[in-house]
């Protein structure tokens, strides 16, 4: 069942991945990110990590991608890109890169990834009498991320603040300043 | 230590320049007065020390010392010996007369001129005076600055180039001198456990190893090589002195590029000295090419002030040749060169400053007959001139005589070649002679005016000096021998070399001076494991 | 005050004429004319007086005791030697003493009358006192290394009075032509002293002796070869007489002071002086013995053949200096001496009377346009025929005896190839001598207006029609920027002849004022001979030096065997002055035909351009020298040294603004490159790391 | 050996996490569209995330688990930034692209 | 069935430890929640400004605190390890908070100047720099991750701050997309790092690594070059330094100079702790990494500053430079290596801002945008001062003598000479020649302030702006910075000890 489960994620994780990269639509690369996703809350789950698929599903593939489509649709950029690339080279640099990374990282599949030491936070992801999955990330994020944990609260601060500076729509005097040349660099191939 | 006397030849000009930094823009007098005032005061201080030095004595006099930057154990040492005295003298007495030429020439931004004159002056007396490596380190990459600024602010068409040139090509060199100074300190930690950039302690310890102290003597002699600037490492003095103004040339061409050769002498000597005797080939043959390239191109320039750098790169090949020759002579001549050519070749730059701010031209081919119109003018610089040649009777004559005897006895060929480096001298300094006051006058150069007497004084002091030390020498090299035989006695000690003059008496002196040294060293070693412990 | 405490001050001798070149060179153009030149000459007088009692006290020393030194500071002590500042009075020193101020004294007083008018008048005696100085301490200093400064110094004084009408393109480039020259030959000098400070270490005159017994033949030939070098700048020998013919472009008393009778003997004055290392060295004697006869063989047959009367004297010069190096390399140093003393005053006759000819001749001095001056310039031809028998060596004129001593030495010393080129040049000396007194004074009148003269026998007397052209024609030898020859006044052979410069004035005898030393001189160039005649005890200027040439072998020579020199040295000077005369009693048919010159083709073209040796090195000098020197500076430097520096700078500005391409404002190119940096550091930890 | 046997070992799950990541790297360098860039960002979390649960299970330790947390909060906070930027861009230039963007240069 | 089996026991929580960071976060919202009262007042603004002053102010009393507390009783930690207060935090934590004093000081007048008043600058900054603070306290890298995020999403508002200027907006864009993927690249070092060795705690890796020998070094290996590719980004080292010629342009001044200097003490902070603390055993593997990334930082920052036109962009450059030297002090792995850092880290924030400032003064234009060569020409001859400052500053930068940037680049040279090995020497060398290089691009400055056009109406045109007056508060940062980049540069003793006794972790 595992095995099973684990192959039809992961091909649709990659899919999901490509069909991002590939897609030429803005909103075709969010639906298949929600796929991505979704596939990966599944590989979460297989891995005892309930609560965390949980989040994935409504924070991620939810609120995020959701996030995502409205602005693609408020801006209306749902247009095709076109998959001509105006920088020399970046694209054959970039597919290259790709592949030595992924040569670099998958050297490793033929050798032991983990190495480290178990349970170094004392909690292990069964038995140990530590609760459920819910109780042992709790038991972890206020004890020992607890630091960390208050940040997020900051960092949820700065969010809202940084969107609410950013998306105002007004508030700053002034006309906007002609500090570019719009006309030279706008639609050269829109 | 009652007085801190080489602080305050360090400090006067600072102060001065700070001073003069904050008056009003717009009262250029005060900043002129002040400017003499400070100068004066500073020159005041240079006679002072050369009253009360004692000659004879090899050893440091008017140490100062104090801690300055504690990471490093630098400490801010000063001391004077034979080879930095006259330097500093000289630095005294040229920058009051720079100024005073400078009179008429500078007529705008008058104040940060002075501003930045003052503050040359002061890194030039700190190069001379400091003993701790990484302080002098400080000086000579400080006295970049009021140069680069003095030759953009007021210099000729092309001053951009002269002064980037300046600055990033001699940084070159002081770029290499910092790396190998840091080496060296901390070889001398790993090996000692005393981290201290008292160049006595470090020339004291033995522990370099052959490669390392090569490629360390090749570091120090980067930058030494360029500043004085020994062939081919030359093709920025003359762009530099052309665009400079006339004080500039003079400080550049007096004091400046004697840094070089001082370097020579006072650090790579006695801190690499197998280095150096072994590397002392290499550096005579430079010298050798200097001396008669630096003449035959010197003779083939139509810009005046092209000529005269051109004869400062030959003159910087006689010091060089002199310096290692390591022989006592050749180490007095070259010395003596030093605080001769700043008198001779500062007067020629002196003449052409005033020549150009008659004619507004340093072209050779536009001048022509000025015998004619300014007799004292010419006069004064016949007599420069000859003084510059070599003439005996001038110290130029002096210091020459020495270095070519000393590198004759260090090794036959070198100094067969460099002598016949008098006659390009006589051939670079009248051909553009004759072109230039010989013939017809005309046009603007019958106009000219000759000197008044203001130019009068800065120029004739000059060779005064120039002739009083040409025919009564004896003052200055009685100061700068005991130095110079240390620096001699430092190879016989610690290398097997054998200077060739025999004859001297200074085998009985040996001992003496050694045993000097070794507490000098000790004493500087302790007091930098003391600094280091104090904080 | 004993004789030792006077010669203890013979330093006062030359700071005299020092202090008047001060005086004159500083405040020269207040003082002003002619008060100037009596300040000079009065001074040098004072030096001749100082001379002569430094002789006197001299004299009252026992002639083995004749050796004064006085250190008087120390004066370069360096490192293992020393080098002072101080006197040596003994006969060498004291003999060249009465010369310089003597003769200088007489052509200061000449100067006074020639450069009357000369808007540079007291400069110029400001430079004739500063050379006496410098000649002075030359020959009082103690030691090579101050010598060394009265030679420098002398150098700078030539420089400067021959480049004296420095707006003559010719006279700077002269003068400047002459500094280098004799700079040459310093290195020669310094070569000397450095290798003297190497093996003994000593420059005073007094270790010569003594080292030169302990240093070893070898090192003593490169001392005395070396020193030769440095005389020879100085004493205008082959190769390095170069200068000396250009330095006629300076004013004639200059050229009578420094190229006749003082600067060009301090040459001979050195090798006096160097003596002990030619006595050990018998190369380095063969060396000099040589140069000078083959110097005074082809300088004399250069000298025959030059229109110009005072180049002709110039190649004289050199010709007769040649002799005294003969004699110096010969070993004999007293017969130099005397020879020197002889050249002086009949050279410095000879250049005075020419100065005088040229003064009274509207500046020319193209023998081409002159002749039959006999009967205008009665004195200077007078004056001048005196020196002319003497130069000639006719007895009993002084010439004949100095040079004779030489010759009998020569062949005593059993040199008899020396001999006999010194025979023929004494031939060749009466040729060309004779040929220049005919070709002024006697034969047709070739100059403007002397067609009138020439039926006036030439023995009968002058006139005195001179003093009437004197006002106009004798006013000023400075620059005249009118005159189209006045940058060139020299003629060199090969030149058409020159237009009159008369301006319709005749030729004219000189003012008293100049007249005297002329004469004077002349006087001493006949009687002269009496200072040395080889004959019993009357030998008093051999007997005076005897003690300075310490250890010199006398030779021997059987009295007939010296008879017979002297025979055949009188036969073949009569037989080169009848030559002479034969071919110039008449003058010249035509200014421009020298029968000498015109029969000797191709041969005169050769010796009247001196062996083309100017021109080769002049050539040289100009063309190959000056272009390399050129490419030194325009391609070498400019492009190869500097260009190394500049190309550096360029690679780096090169380097930059691919950099700020590569920074081309893609975002995504951005992350390309932190995408690039993340795979190489993967890639070396992956291959390198963890080893 | 059927697929059902198959044990799925860690390493399964960190390479298709590396996959996934170099997917969404190549993706951010490829991508004109700001937005997808952005997707391609959330790509690369995600494969993150997906090393740490993995990583998780491998040492049975529920850190990894809970490290994902911070990252999806960090993520939100990001897009949420990171989306104003875009509208505020937009509102100035509408069709901008990331390639549009190259005032600033050189 | 509800109680744990085993039950959770919070962690020990020390004030005193996060006391500088939550005045910081208490300040920043407060601005927040003043805004939402006070709307639109005209107060709005002035308020905030002067509430962060006294939170700063409060931060900085706090770290001296601590600094005392620390130096006496030893590093405080709490939060379960997460937080580390050593001397080493406290230092970086002052250079922090000064270099955000300086920024908002700037700020206040700038904001007026370029009608860009908003209250929500000062929060953002203040929000900033305790992420920063939190940086240099992180014993963890989840914490360092969290604290990047803390201090980097502020910085991408500001960037793009200024909406009128759509180079403003470009750069925080281009920061932001770059940003977000470097911190994915550091985040996947840190899951590598996690799987080699279980925990995510810097000391934990360490103790881990000096108690198991790895048979497996790849993952580890891995995650370090990962993190340090992150790490690398935020301090701009080559070749992850692209964004940072265009954002320090782009970006409103006051923003570029608390950028160049508080975010570069931050960084360097999480660079000096990981390597140092957690990978001590690896350090034969980081140090090559780190010698190219320094090596490279020196000439490509100081190469490619030549030929820009942009006096902004140039000290972007130099920035560029500056990362290389510190990072040598990094290389350099002992205790002087880190005090150099330590000492340069603060002296080029005076610098970098003394610089900045003068820029943001001196643009020509009356908004902030033209900052070219052309613009600046002849500057220092109209106004003196000013243009004397700048020049000041910017030799302090090149490292001449007398000025604290040669000290600093001194105690760095200093620590790799030290090492004593060839490649040690190598870079040293590198180092002084890149140094010797930057002066061209750094002189050109100094030329293009002092040289006058040749004619008097070119000089009339060429330095055209309505003279600016220099307001109290940037003159007050003016003065500071220059009084300090001077004091350093003549007695640095006590700076250097200061230094010295905050390397301690």
């Amino acid at each position: 069942m595992i095995p099973f489960l684990f192959f039809v994620a992961a091909a649709a994780t990659l899919a999901g991945g490509l069909g991002v990269v590939l897609a030429r639509n803005p909103v075709h690369s969010a639906l298949f990110l929600v796929m991505t996703l979704v596939s990966v809350a599944v590989l979460f789950l297989i891995q005892d990590a309930e609560l965390v698929a949980a989040v994935q599903v409504i924070v991620y593939a939810s609120a995020i991608v959701v996030l995502f489509l409205f602005v693609i649709m408020l801006l209306g950029v749902d247009r095709q890109e076109s998959m001509r690339d105006r920088i020399p080279y970046q694209r054959p640099a970039a597919i290259a890169l790709g592949v030595i990374l992924l040569a670099q990282l998958l050297w490793l599949a033929g050798h032991e990834w983990v190495t480290g030491q178990e349970t170094a936070s004392g909690v292990p992801i069964e038995g140990g009498g530590f609760g459920g999955n819910v109780e042992r990330v709790a038991r972890v994020l206020f004890t020992d991320y607890m630091w960390a944990f208050e940040i997020t609260a900051v960092l949820l601060v700065i969010a809202v603040v940084g969107a609410v500076v950013l998306a105002r729509r007004s508030g700053q005097k002034g006309e906007p300043v002609d500090d570019v040349d719009e006309a030279a660099t706008e639609g050269v191939d829109a | 230590m009652d007085f801190p006397l080489l602080l305050a030849i360090i400090a006067t000009p600072a102060l001065g320049a700070v001073v003069v930094a904050l008056l009003p823009a717009d009262r250029p007098e005060i900043a002129k007065a002040l400017g003499y005032v400070f100068t004066a005061a500073t020159a005041g201080l240079c006679l002072y020390l050369l009253w009360h030095f004692q000659a004879g004595d090899a050893r440091f006099q008017f140490v100062y010392d104090k801690p300055w930057i504690p990471g490093l154990g630098v400490r801010f040492t000063l001391g004077v010996d034979g080879i930095s005295l006259f330097m500093v003298v000289v630095t005294g007495l040229l920058f009051p007369l720079g100024l005073l030429a400078s009179e008429k020439y500078i007529t705008h931004r008058v104040k940060a001129y002075v501003a930045w004159f003052l503050l040359l002056e002061m890194a030039i007396m700190g190069i001379f005076l400091t003993l701790d490596l990484i302080a002098f380190f400080i000086f000579w990459e400080l006295l970049l600055v009021p140069m680069f600024f003095l030759i953009l602010g007021w210099g000729s068409e092309n001053r951009r180039y002269a002064a980037m040139k300046f600055f990033i090509y001699t940084g070159v060199g002081s770029a290499l001198l910092l790396a190998s100074t840091l080496v060296l300190g901390f070889l001398h930690q790993a090996d000692t456990g005393v981290l201290t950039f008292d160049y006595r302690a470090l020339a004291e310890w033995n522990g370099l190893t052959g490669t390392a102290e090569v490629l360390l003597f090749l570091g120090f002699m980067a930058a030494f090589a360029i500043k004085a600037p020994l062939f081919p490492f030359h093709t920025w003095l003359p762009d530099v002195h052309t665009e400079a103004p006339t004080a500039g040339s003079v400080v550049l061409a007096g004091v400046i590029i004697k840094m070089g050769a001082y370097g020579f002498v006072r650090f790579s000597f006695e801190l690499f000295p197998q280095a150096s005797v072994d590397l002392a080939p290499l550096l005579l043959v430079l010298a050798v090419i200097g001396i008669l390239y630096g003449a035959i191109v010197a003779a083939m320039q139509t810009d005046l002030k092209r000529v005269i750098a051109y004869s400062s790169v030959a003159h910087m090949g006689f010091v060089i040749l002199g310096i290692f020759s390591l022989t006592v002579i050749g180490i007095d001549g070259a010395v003596f060169t030093m605080v001769s050519h700043p008198l001779t070749t500062g007067a020629l730059f002196l003449l052409v400053g005033m020549i150009y701010e008659r004619l507004h031209t340093r072209e050779i081919g536009e001048m022509g007959g000025m015998w004619n119109s300014v007799p004292v003018l010419t006069g004064l610089f016949i007599v420069a001139m000859f003084a510059g040649i070599g003439l005996p009777g001038f110290s130029g004559f002096i210091g020459e005589f020495l270095s070519l005897a000393g590198a004759f006895l260090y090794d036959r060929p070198y100094a067969i070649v460099a002598t016949f480096g008098v006659i390009f001298a006589a051939v670079y300094m009248l051909w553009p002679f004759k072109r230039a006051f010989a013939g017809k006058a005309s046009g603007a150069v019958a106009a000219m005016k000759d000197l008044s007497v203001r130019e009068l004084v800065v120029v004739v002091p000059l060779l005064l000096a120039s002739l009083f030390i040409g025919i009564y020498p004896k003052p200055v090299l009685d100061r700068i021998e005991p130095a110079s035989e240390r620096a001699v006695l430092n190879f016989e000690r610690k290398t097997d070399y054998r200077s060739p003059e025999d004859s001297l008496d200074r085998r009985k002196t040996l001992r003496e001076v050694e045993r000097a040294e070794k507490a000098e060293a000790k004493r500087a070693a302790g007091e930098a494991a003391h600094g280091e412990g104090e904080k | 005050m004993n004789s030792r405490d006077i010669l203890d001050y013979v330093g006062i001798i030359p700071l005299l004429p020092l202090f008047g070149a001060a005086l004159l060179l500083i405040f020269g153009r207040r003082i002003g004319e002619p008060i100037a030149g009596w300040i000079a000459t009065g001074l040098m007088f004072l030096a001749f007086l100082g001379s002569v009692v430094a002789l006197f006290a001299l004299l009252d020393l026992p002639s083995e005791a004749r050796l004064q030194v006085n250190q008087i500071w120390e004066w370069v002590p360096a490192g293992s030697f020393s080098v002072p500042v101080g006197t040596q009075a003994d006969p060498l020193s004291v003999t060249w003493l009465l010369l310089v101020t003597g003769v200088g004294l007489l052509i200061h007083l000449y100067s006074i009358g020639y450069m009357h008018g000369d808007p540079l008048y007291s400069r110029f005696f400001g430079y004739l006192n500063l050379f006496a100085a410098s000649m002075l301490i030359l020959v009082v200093a103690d030691n090579l290394l101050l010598t060394f400064l009265g030679w420098e110094g002398v150098g700078l004084c030539s420089y400067l009075l021959i480049s004296f009408w420095y707006q003559r393109n010719d006279a700077a480039v002269a003068g400047k032509k002459a500094f280098v020259t004799n700079r040459v030959g310093d290195v020669g000098f310094l070569l000397a002293m450095f290798l003297i400070i190497a093996t003994y270490g000593s420059l005073e005159y007094t270790a010569m002796a003594p080292a030169a017994e302990i240093i070893g033949a070898g090192t003593a030939t490169a001392i005395a070869l070396l020193l030769m070098v440095g005389a020879m700048g100085k004493s205008a020998q082959i190769p390095l007489h170069l200068w000396l013919t250009d330095a006629m472009e300076g004013p004639t008393p200059v050229s009578a002071l420094i190229h006749a009778a003082t600067m060009v003997t301090a040459g001979v004055y050195l090798m006096c002086r160097a003596y002990p290392f030619l006595e050990v060295s018998s190369d380095a004697s063969t060396v000099v013995m040589w140069v000078g006869a083959v110097t005074a063989l082809l300088a004399g047959t250069v000298a025959v053949m030059q229109p110009d009367i005072k180049r002709a004297l110039a190649y004289s010069t050199i010709s007769q200096l040649g002799y005294m190096f003969l004699a110096v390399g010969i070993g004999g140093y007293v017969a130099a001496v005397f020879m020197v003393l002889c050249h002086a005053f009949y050279k410095g006759c000879l250049f005075l009377g020419a100065g005088s000819v040229i003064h009274g001749n509207g500046d020319n001095q193209d023998m081409r346009i002159m002749g039959r001056y006999r009967k205008l310039l009665p004195v200077t031809a007078f004056a001048m025929v005196i020196a002319w028998l003497s130069i000639a060596g006719i007895p009993p004129f002084s010439g004949f005896w100095a040079k004779d001593e030489i010759l009998v030495e020569a062949y005593a010393h059993g040199d008899y190839g020396v001999w006999i080129v010194g025979t023929i040049a004494a031939l060749v000396t009466a040729v060309y001598m004779t040929r220049l007194i005919f070709l002024t004074f006697y034969g047709n009148a070739r100059f403007e207006g002397g067609e009138a003269f020439d039926a006036v026998p030439v023995v009968s007397g002058g006139s005195d029609e001179g003093d009437d052209a004197h006002d106009v024609a004798g006013e000023g030898h400075g620059y005249d920027p009118d005159d189209p020859f006045a940058d060139t006044p020299t003629v060199v052979f090969g030149e058409p002849p020159r237009p009159s410069r008369l301006h319709g004035h005749l030729p004219h005898e000189s003012p008293p004022l100049m007249l005297f030393p002329i004469v004077t001189l002349a006087i001493l160039a006949a009687f002269a001979g009496l200072l040395n005649l080889p004959i019993g005890n009357l030998d008093f200027l051999h007997q005076f030096l005897e003690p300075v040439f310490h250890g010199v072998k006398e030779t021997e020579i059987s009295t007939t065997a010296e008879l017979a020199v002297e025979g055949i040295s009188i036969t073949f000077a009569i037989v080169g002055v009848a030559i002479a005369i034969l071919i110039y009693k008449g003058g010249l048919r035509a200014p421009d035909r020298d029968p000498v010159v015109d029969r000797l083709r191709p041969a005169s073209t050769l010796m009247g351009n001196a062996y083309y040796w100017d021109a080769g090195v002049s050539a040289f000098v100009g063309g190959p020298g000056q272009k390399s020197a050129s490419w030194l500076d325009r391609v070498f430097d400019t492009k190869i040294i500097d260009g190394a520096v500049n190309g550096t700078a360029w690679i780096f500005r090169w380097c930059s603004r691919t950099l700020s391409r590569v920074q081309d404002g893609f975002v995504r190119r951005y992350a390309l490159g932190i995408l690039l940096g993340a795979v190489a550091i993967l890639l070396f930890v992956l291959l390198w790391a963890g080893r | 050996m059927t697929l059902a046997a198959l044990e799925i070992t860690p390493s399964y799950y960190l390479v298709l996490a590396a996959m996934l990541f170099t997917i969404g790297s190549v993706g951010v360098l490829t991508r004109r569209n700001v937005l997808v860039m952005f997707m391609c960002v959330e790509l690369m979390l995600n494969a993150v995330n997906l090393s740490f649960v993995a990583f998780a299970k491998a040492l049975d330790d529920i850190t990894g688990q809970v490290i994902v947390f911070f990252v999806l909060v960090v993520a939100a906070a990001e897009v949420a930034v990171g989306l104003a930027i875009i509208v505020a861009i937009f509102r100035r230039r509408r069709h901008a692209t990331a390639d549009d963007l190259q005032a600033l240069r050189g | 069935m509800i109680a744990a089996a085993v039950p959770i026991e919070t962690p020990s929580v020390d004030l005193w430890a996060i006391a500088p960071i939550m005045a910081l976060v208490a300040t920043g919202v407060g601005i927040v929640l003043l805004r939402a009262l006070l709307r639109r007042h005209a107060a709005v603004t002035p308020a905030a400004f002067g509430l962060s002053i006294v939170g700063l102010l409060v931060a900085a009393g706090l770290l001296v605190r601590q600094w005392n507390l620390v130096r006496d009783d030893g590093p405080l930690t709490s939060f379960a390890g997460l937080v580390r207060v050593d001397p080493f935090a406290v230092f970086l934590g002052i250079v922090v908070v000064a270099a955000t004093l300086a920024g908002v000081l700037l700020s206040y007048s700038y904001l007026r100047r370029e009608g860009l008043e908003a209250p929500e600058y000062f929060a953002l900054i203040l929000l900033s720099a305790s992420g920063m603070l939190m940086m240099t306290t992180a014993n963890d890298l989840i914490v360092v991750f969290m604290a990047l995020e803390v201090l980097s999403i502020p910085l991408y508002v500001l960037a793009a701050f200024d909406r009128r200027r759509l180079r403003s907006q470009e750069a925080g864009l281009k920061y932001f997309v770059l940003g977000a993927f470097s911190s994915a690249v550091f985040l996947y070092g840190i899951a590598l790092t996690y799987g080699a060795t279980g925990t995510t705690s810097l000391t934990g890796i360490a103790t881990f690594l000096s108690q198991n020998t790895l048979f497996e070094q790849g993952t580890l290996l891995m995650g370090l070059a990962l993190l340090l590719v992150g790490l690398g980004f935020k301090v701009a080292a080559v070749p992850f330094h692209m964004w940072t010629p265009d954002v320090y342009q782009g970006a409103p001044t006051p923003v570029t100079a608390f950028m160049a200097a508080a975010t570069k003490a931050a960084a360097f902070a999480a660079i000096l702790r990981i390597v140092t603390t957690a990978f001590p055993q690896y350090r034969d593997d980081w140090r090559p990494i780190i010698w190219v990334l320094a090596a490279l930082s020196m000439l490509v920052g100081a190469i490619a500053a030549m030929a820009q036109n942009d006096i902004k962009r140039t000290l972007a450059y130099s920035s560029i430079a500056h990362a290389g030297y510190i990072l040598m002090g990094v290389y350099a792995t002992t205790s002087r290596g880190r005090e150099a850092a330590l000492l340069y880290l603060l002296v080029y924030a005076f610098m970098a801002i003394g610089a900045f400032a003068v820029v943001m003064i001196a643009a020509p234009s009356p908004d902030d945008a033209k900052h070219s060569y052309d613009d600046y020409r002849g500057m220092a001859l109209k106004r003196p001062i000013l243009g004397g400052l700048l020049i000041f500053f910017v030799l302090a930068q090149a490292g001449v003598p007398l000025t604290s940037g040669f000290i600093g680049k001194l105690e760095i040279f200093g620590s790799v000479a030290q090492a004593g090995e060839t490649r040690d020497y190598i870079l040293l060398v590198i180092g002084v020649v890149s140094a010797v290089i930057a002066f061209a691009f750094y002189l050109r400055i100094a030329y293009t302030l002092v040289t006058a056009p040749d004619d008097e109406a070119a000089l009339e045109s060429a330095y055209s702006t309505t003279p600016r007056r220099v307001d109290g508060w940037t003159g007050l940062v003016l003065f500071a910075a220059a009084a300090l980049t001077l004091v350093i540069g003549l007695v640095p003793g006590t700076f250097i000890h200061f230094a010295r006794d905050a390397v301690f972790f």
